[in-house]
C-alpha cells in the first residue's frame, strides 16, 4: 500500500492527464464517427476551462455545477456556429473549424476578464481521480449505448455515405450537429476538469497544436471502437513520459507516428477487423 | 387532376444548369400499384428525374407532387419519410457495415424510442431494436440474403449487393420505389433473378418506378413506360404503345437495334 | 548529428545526480530544456551547474555536498506538475528551483507549496506567482521595480515630451510589462502617441512602426523580448526612425545587439544583471561561465548562478537533520534571512504583497542598475 | 506614410503569395491540404543559412540551393506517402493528417539541429543599399523580394498556360482520371507538381528570412495559418487566386494595423476567414476547380 501511496503521490497528475485526453479523444471521435474532421475540439476544451475557472474564481460556484456549464458552455457555442460550419465537408469543414480555434484563441487573448495572455491562475484543486473515473465511464458508457443505437448507426451511414443516408430518410444536418454538439460538450467538460487540477490556464493551451493533439489520438488509437481513443490518448500522454531521454527529437518521434501509422495501420492501431484477420482467419472467411 | 390511383405526378418540370438545360417540360404520371418505367438513351436525363424526385435536385420549373402533396422544397428525408425510397445506378450501400446495419439503417425514421431511451437501455429501445431486426430478417430473407446477415456488405457479390439495396430501400416501408438501372453490369441469368426478384416486391403491394437501359428487360417488366430523349418525353403509354411508337423507334429503338 | 554528445552529455549528467550519496543535498531543478523556452531554460541551468560546480569544489555546505537533480519540465503547465511531484515524492530534494515560465510555476507551484516544499522561481517575473504560499520565493526583479527608475532616468536624459509604445500582447511576459510600462507612463504623466501591438511570431513590424513614424514620438517603449526587439530596432532604422528606445527587462541579452548591432544606441535599460558590471562577483562569475560553457552568459544565467548561492547561503545556518519534512521546513525559515553579494549584485528578500493580504511568498529586494548603449554596449549610465 | 504602407503591403502580400503558390498548386493538381508546407518553408530558410555561413556560398547560389532540397523534400512527401496514400485510395483528409505529422517532424528535427533561438543571415550577406524615394524608405533587398516574387510567379504562370506541361497539369487538375485515359503520366507530374510546390515554399522562406532576418524552427505554423488564409480567399486550387489573395492578405494586415487597432488585427483575419468560409467557400476571387472523380 506505501508503494501505491507513493506511487499515486508522483504520478496522479499524469494519470488524471490520461483521463481528461482520453475524454478530449473521446469527444472529437464522435465526430468523425460521423465523418466530420472538426478541429475545433481544442478551442471548445478552452471554453469549457475558462468558462469553469471563472466561475469558480468569481462566482464560487460549486463544483458539479461548474462542469456542468463548463460543458454547456462550449454545446452552445457549438450549436449556434454548426448550423452553418456543417454544411461545409471535408478539407474546408477542417479549414473552417481551424479558423474558428483562432478566433477563439486571439479573444481569450484580448479579452480582460480572462486575464489575456497571462492567463488565469490560482484555480482551486476541485478535480479529483473519482470524478475524472466516473465523468469517463459514464462518457464511455453512454457512448457504447449511442454506438449500438440507431443514432450510432445514422453516424456510421453518414461517415460512408452522406446522400444515400439522406435517402434513406436520416435527417443528416441534425445528426452532425448533434455530434459536434455532443463533442463539444465532452471537450468542454475535459476542459473544465483540466483546468481544476493545474491551477493555471492560458489560451495558448488551445491553440493548433492543441487541435491536432487530440486528432493525433484518435488516429492513432482508430476510431473504429471505442477502445482506439482510449488506446491513442493513454499512448500519447504517456509517450513523452518513457521518450525522455529523446529531448528535442521527442516531438520528432510524435510526428513520425502519426505519418507511420496513417500509413501502414489505416485504421489506427485498435482495429478489430484487422485482430480478426491475424487470429481467426477461419471466423473471417465463414463471415 | 389526381386519380385516386395515381402516386407520382410530375407536371411541365424542367432543369437545367446554367445554360445547359437537361430536362424541358417533363410530364408523366405513375400510378399506384404496379411497375412503370422511364427508359431513354444515355444523357436524357433519367437519373436527373429520380434526383428530383428524391429532393437531392430542385427542378427549375414545374411541380412534383406525391400522392397530392407537393414534394418540391422538401429536404431528401423528408420525401423517403413521405413513402419514396430508390436504389443507386452505382450501388451505394453502406459497405462497412454488416447487411442488418445496411437494412436497419433503413428503418431509421420507424424506431421511436428517444435519448433517455438509448442511454438507460430501456424496455422500449430494447424492443423497437429487436422487431427492427426481425423486420431486417424478413426483408434480408425475402432477397435470399438472410444467412449472410452479418456479413459485412463489401463482401457481397455485385448481384448481391443489388438485392441488398433494395432490402435497404424497403425497410424505409416506400410506398414507390424508384430502381435507377438495377440490372446494369449483369449478366443474363443474373437478370432473370433479378427481374423475378422485382415482380416479387410488386406482388407484396409496392409501387415501382424504374429506370433501364435495357429494352428487352423492361418491355417483359413494365406495366406503362416513359420515353426521355434529350431531356423531352416523346412518348407515354404500355410496352407496346411504346415500342411501335415511330418516334421511339427513331430516336431510341432505332439505334439501339443497330448497336445490338 | 549534435544531438548524440548532448543527449549523452545529459544523461551522465542524471546518472551522477542518481548516484548522490547520503551526505548530498539534494536539490532540484526544473527548468523548460526542450521546446520554445529552451533558450532561458538552459541558461538557467547552467548557472546552477556552475554555481554547483562552484560551492562543492569549494568543500559543500557545511560538508555537505551539492547534487543538482535536473528535469526538464518544458514549459508546459502538466509537465511542470508531473516533474515538480517526481522531483517531491520520488527523488524527495530539499527543494526546487524553477520552472523557467510563468505559465509552469502558476501550475506546478501550488503542488510545493501543498507538499510543504520551497519553490524558487529565478526567471518568473508575473504578478501573483508570490501569491501561491508561504513556500514560493524568486529572486526574480520584478517589472513595477524596474522600470519607473528606468523611464524617470530616460526622460530627464532625453528631456522626452511624448513616447511611442510597442509590445507583444499575446506573451505573458511582455504583455505584463507592458501592463507596468503604462502604469509607470500614467504616473510620470508622459503622454503616449500610440500604442503598438505584435504576436508572437511575428517579425515584420513595418507596419507598426511606420504608424509609430507618424506620429513623431521622441522615444520608443518596448516590452519586447530581445529577438523581437532587435528586429524591431532594426526595421525602424530601416523606416528612418531616429528616436531612442526604452526597454524593460527582456531587452537584457548579449543577443540584443549581436543581432541589432548599433541600431539599439542610445537605448535605456534597468537590469538587476549585465555582463559589463565591474563589481567582482560578476566579474568572477562571467569568467567562469565563459570558460565552462564556452558562451556568453546572459541575465537568466546570472539569476540562476545567485539564486543557488542564495540558497547555499541559507543552508548554512540550517542543521540538516535527514528527517526531509523537517529540513525543508528549516530551509523555508532560513531563506528569508539569506542575504548574498552576487553577479547580480546585493541581494536580500521582502515579504511579498499579495492580492488577498495573506501571507505569501518572499520578493527580491533589488536595485536595478539603469544601462544606456553606447557603441553596441551596456553601459552603466552616468547621470553627470 | 501611406505610401510607406503601401510599399510594407507590397513586399509582406508578394511573398504571401509566392508561400500560397506552392500551396494551392498542390492542392488544385493532388487535391491534397499539404500542411507541412509550412515547415519545408522554414526548411528552405535553414537551407540557405547554412549555405550561406557553412559553404560562404553567395546568397543567389543558396537561394538555389534552399529550392533544390525543399523541392527534394517535397518529392519526397510525395513519393513516400502521398503516392502510397492514393495507391490505396485513402479518404481525402489522410493525407492532412499524414502531412500535419510531416510538419511536426521537420520543425523538431529542425529544432534539434539548430536549436530554438532564431538564427539570422550575416549580415554582409545581405544586399545592401537602401534610397528614399518621395520620403518613403526602399531597401534594395526589398525590391529584389518583391522581383524575385513576381517572376517566379510570372514564369509558373506562363508555364502553366503555354506549355505542354501546363496543360497537362490542368487537365489533371479537373480530373486525375480523364487526364490519364488521356495518356497523360498523371503519377509523374504529381511529383513534379509536388516539387515546384515545395521548392516555391523554400523560396519563400529564404525570401522571409531575408527581409525579417529571423530564422526559427517554429516559424512555419503562422505562415501556414496565412497560406490557408490566402488560398481559401483566392479560391483553393486556384493558383490566379493565390496572387491576388497573397496580396489581398498583405495589404489587409498592413492597413488594418495601420489604420485600425493592430490589438486584435489577426482576431479579424481569421474571424473574415471563418466568414468567407461560410457563405462563400468558392472563395472572394476563385471558383473551386471542382473535381471530377
Amino acid at each position: 500500500m506505501e508503494w501505491f501511496n507513493d506511487f499515486w503521490s508522483t504520478y496522479s497528475t499524469l494519470v488524471f492527464s490520461v483521463g481528461v485526453h482520453a475524454l478530449l479523444a473521446l469527444s472529437i471521435w464522435l465526430t468523425l464517427s460521423c465523418g466530420l474532421l472538426s478541429l475545433a475540439n481544442a478551442a471548445f476544451m478552452g471554453i469549457g476551462a475558462y468558462v469553469s475557472a471563472l466561475l469558480t474564481l468569481q462566482l464560487g460556484w460549486s463544483f458539479p455545477l461548474v462542469l456542468l456549464t463548463g460543458g454547456i458552455a462550449p454545446a452552445v457555442v457549438a450549436l449556434l456556429i454548426g448550423a452553418p460550419v456543417l454544411r461545409l465537408s471535408g478539407v474546408y469543414l477542417a479549414m473552417a473549424t481551424l479558423a474558428f480555434g483562432e478566433v477563439v484563441r486571439i479573444t481569450v487573448l484580448n479579452l480582460e476578464i480572462t486575464g489575456g495572455p497571462e492567463g488565469l491562475n490560482g484555480i482551486p484543486l476541485e478535480t479529483e481521480g473519482w470524478h475524472i473515473a466516473a465523468l469517463l465511464a459514464l462518457t464511455i458508457y453512454g457512448l457504447a449505448r449511442l454506438r449500438r443505437s440507431k443514432v450510432g448507426r445514422a453516424f456510421e451511414a453518414i461517415k460512408e455515405d452522406e446522400v444515400a443516408a439522406r435517402l434513406m430518410g436520416i435527417n443528416v444536418d441534425r445528426y452532425k450537429l448533434l455530434a459536434f454538439t455532443l463533442g463539444s460538450f465532452i471537450a468542454g467538460v475535459a476542459g473544465a476538469l483540466n483546468a481544476h487540477f493545474t491551477f493555471f490556464i492560458s489560451p495558448r493551451e488551445y491553440g493548433f497544436e492543441a487541435a491536432v493533439d487530440i486528432l493525433t489520438m484518435a488516429v492513432l488509437g482508430g476510431i473504429s471502437s471505442l477502445i482506439g481513443p482510449l488506446l491513442g490518448s493513454s499512448i500519447i500522454t504517456l509517450l513523452p513520459e518513457l521518450l525522455r531521454s529523446l529531448h528535442d527529437y521527442r516531438s520528432f518521434v510524435n510526428g513520425a507516428v502519426l505519418v507511420l501509422v496513417v500509413l501502414f495501420l489505416p485504421k489506427g492501431l485498435w482495429d478489430p477487423r484487422r485482430f480478426r484477420k491475424w487470429f481467426g482467419k477461419a471466423k473471417g472467411a465463414e463471415a | 387532376m389526381n386519380t385516386p390511383q395515381t402516386l407520382l405526378s410530375i407536371r411541365n418540370v424542367g432543369k437545367h444548369f446554367g445554360g445547359l438545360h437537361v430536362l424541358q417540360d417533363v410530364s408523366f404520371e405513375v400510378p399506384a400499384g404496379g411497375i412503370y418505367g422511364l427508359i431513354g438513351p444515355n444523357g436524357a436525363g433519367k437519373t436527373t428525374v429520380f434526383n428530383l424526385v428524391t429532393g437531392l435536385l430542385a427542378p427549375s420549373s414545374g411541380t412534383i407532387e406525391f400522392q397530392g402533396e407537393s414534394l418540391v422544397g422538401l429536404p431528401p428525408h423528408q420525401i423517403t419519410h413521405r413513402g419514396i425510397a430508390r436504389t443507386f445506378q452505382n450501388i451505394r450501400i453502406f459497405k462497412e457495415m454488416s447487411l442488418l446495419e445496411n437494412v436497419m439503417i433503413g428503418m431509421h425514421e420507424h424506431l421511436k424510442y428517444g435519448a433517455g431511451g438509448i442511454f438507460f437501455n430501456s424496455s422500449a429501445c430494447r424492443a423497437a431494436e429487436k422487431r427492427a431486426r426481425e423486420r431486417a430478417f424478413e426483408l434480408l430473407s425475402w432477397l435470399g440474403l438472410e444467412h449472410k446477415a452479418a456479413m459485412l456488405a463489401d463482401n457481397l457479390s455485385y448481384g448481391d449487393q443489388r438485392k441488398l439495396e433494395f432490402a435497404r430501400a424497403l425497410a424505409t416501408e416506400p410506398k414507390l420505389l424508384l430502381l435507377d438501372e438495377p440490372v446494369a453490369g449483369m449478366n443474363p441469368s443474373e437478370k432473370t433473378l433479378l427481374m423475378e426478384e422485382i415482380i416479387n416486391i410488386r406482388n407484396r403491394g409496392y409501387g415501382v418506378f424504374m429506370i433501364e437501359h435495357d429494352m428487352r428487360f423492361v418491355m417483359g417488366l413494365c406495366d406503362r413506360i416513359a420515353v426521355l430523349n434529350f431531356g423531352r418525353i416523346i412518348a407515354e403509354g404500355s410496352p407496346d404503345e411504346v415500342r411501335n411508337n415511330q418516334e421511339v423507334i427513331e430516336a431510341y429503338l432505332g439505334r439501339e437495334e443497330e448497336a445490338a | 548529428m549534435r544531438f548524440m554528445p548532448k543527449s549523452i552529455a545529459l544523461i551522465s549528467a542524471l546518472a551522477c545526480a542518481g548516484v548522490a550519496q547520503a551526505a548530498d543535498i539534494k536539490i532540484g531543478i526544473a527548468e523548460a530544456l526542450t521546446g520554445g523556452a529552451a533558450q532561458y531554460g538552459v541558461a538557467i541551468r547552467n548557472g546552477f551547474q556552475l554555481a554547483a560546480d562552484e560551492i562543492n569544489a569549494k568543500g559543500g555546505i557545511n560538508g555537505n555536498k551539492i547534487a543538482l537533480v535536473i528535469e526538464d519540465e518544458q514549459a508546459k503547465k502538466e509537465e511542470g506538475i508531473n516533474v515538480f511531484k517526481k522531483l517531491i515524492f520520488q527523488d524527495k530534494v530539499l527543494m526546487i528551483f524553477g520552472p523557467t515560465l510563468s505559465n509552469s510555476f502558476f501550475a506546478a507551484g501550488p503542488v510545493a507549496n501543498a507538499a510543504k516544499t520551497v519553490v524558487f522561481g529565478t526567471s518568473v517575473t508575473a504578478n501573483g506567482i508570490t501569491d501561491i504560499g508561504p513556500y514560493t520565493f524568486r529572486n526574480s526583479v520584478m517589472e513595477s521595480d524596474v522600470l519607473p527608475i528606468t523611464v524617470a532616468t530616460a526622460t530627464k536624459h532625453y528631456k522626452l515630451q511624448k513616447v511611442a509604445v510597442i509590445y507583444g500582447n499575446d506573451d505573458a511576459f511582455t504583455k505584463s510589462g507592458y501592463d507596468v510600462f503604462k502604469k509607470v507612463l500614467e504616473e510620470q504623466k508622459l503622454p503616449v502617441t500610440t500604442t503598438e501591438t505584435y504576436v508572437k511570431g511575428d517579425v515584420d513590424f513595418k507596419a507598426q512602426l511606420t504608424k509609430i513614424k507618424g506620429s513623431n514620438p521622441d522615444a520608443i517603449v518596448c516590452s519586447c523580448l530581445a529577438e523581437e526587439a532587435a528586429n524591431i530596432m532594426l526595421q525602424a532604422r530601416g523606416l528612418g526612425i531616429k528616436a531612442p528606445f526604452i526597454g524593460g527587462n527582456g531587452f537584457n541579452s548579449p543577443k540584443l545587439f549581436e543581432i541589432s548591432k548599433l541600431a539599439g544606441e542610445g537605448t535605456f535599460v534597468g537590469s538587476p544583471w549585465s555582463n559589463t558590471n565591474p563589481a567582482p562577483a560578476n566579474k568572477a562569475f562571467v569568467a567562469a561561465y565563459q570558460q565552462k560553457f564556452g558562451s556568453e552568459p546572459n541575465q537568466f544565467a546570472a539569476q540562476g548562478y545567485d539564486a543557488l548561492h542564495i540558497a547555499a547561503a541559507a543552508l548554512k545556518d540550517v542543521k540538516l537533520s535527514g528527517d526531509i519534512a523537517a529540513d525543508r521546513e528549516a530551509l523555508k525559515n532560513a531563506l528569508p534571512k539569506a542575504t548574498i553579494n552576487g553577479a547580480t549584485g546585493p541581494f536580500k528578500f521582502r515579504p511579498a504583497q499579495t492580492k488577498t493580504g495573506k501571507p505569501g511568498g518572499w520578493d527580491a529586494d533589488q536595485k536595478p542598475f539603469i544601462y544606456i548603449v553606447k557603441g553596441g554596449k551596456f553601459t552603466l549610465y552616468d547621470s553627470k | 506614410m501611406l505610401e510607406q504602407q503601401l510599399l510594407n503591403a507590397l513586399t509582406l502580400g508578394s511573398v504571401y503569395a509566392l508561400f500560397a503558390l506552392g500551396f494551392t498548386l498542390v492542392f488544385g493538381v493532388l487535391a491534397v491540404i499539404n500542411l507541412s508546407h509550412g515547415a519545408i518553408f522554414m526548411v528552405g530558410s535553414y537551407a540557405a543559412l547554412w549555405l550561406v555561413s557553412h559553404l560562404d556560398a553567395p546568397l543567389w547560389l543558396a537561394m538555389l540551393g534552399a529550392m533544390l532540397l525543399s523541392g527534394t523534400l517535397g518529392l519526397l512527401v510525395d513519393v513516400l506517402i502521398l503516392k502510397p496514400l492514393r495507391a490505396r485510395n485513402a479518404p481525402h483528409l489522410t493525407p492532412m493528417i499524414a502531412t500535419i505529422g510531416v510538419g511536426i517532424m521537420l520543425t523538431s528535427a529542425a529544432q534539434g539541429m539548430f536549436g530554438a533561438e532564431v538564427l539570422r543571415f550575416p549580415e554582409e550577406t545581405l544586399p545592401a543599399g537602401e534610397f528614399i524615394v518621395g520620403g518613403v524608405h526602399v531597401r534594395a533587398l526589398e525590391i529584389a523580394i518583391v522581383a524575385i516574387a513576381f517572376i517566379l510567379m510570372a514564369v509558373l504562370f506562363t508555364a502553366l498556360k503555354r506549355t505542354q506541361l501546363g496543360r497537362a497539369l490542368r487537365a489533371i487538375a479537373e480530373s486525375p482520371k480523364a487526364a490519364s485515359l488521356l495518356g497523360i503520366n498523371v503519377e509523374g507530374l504529381f511529383h513534379v507538381t509536388s516539387f515546384v510546390a515545395a521548392a516555391l515554399g523554400g523560396i519563400a522562406g529564404v525570401l522571409i528570412g531575408l527581409d525579417f532576418n529571423a530564422i526559427t524552427p517554429q516559424m512555419g505554423q503562422p505562415m501556414l495559418h496565412k497560406g490557408l488564409a490566402v488560398i481559401i480567399l483566392g479560391g483553393m486550387g486556384d493558383i490566379r487566386g493565390a496572387l491576388i489573395g497573397g496580396l489581398f492578405l498583405g495589404f489587409a494586415e498592413v492597413i488594418s494595423k495601420a489604420y485600425l487597432s493592430s490589438q486584435m488585427g489577426d482576431a479579424v483575419a481569421f474571424g473574415l476567414l471563418f466568414l468567407i468560409l461560410l457563405v462563400r467557400p468558392s472563395g472572394l476571387f476563385g471558383r473551386v476547380l471542382e473535381r471530377k472523380a
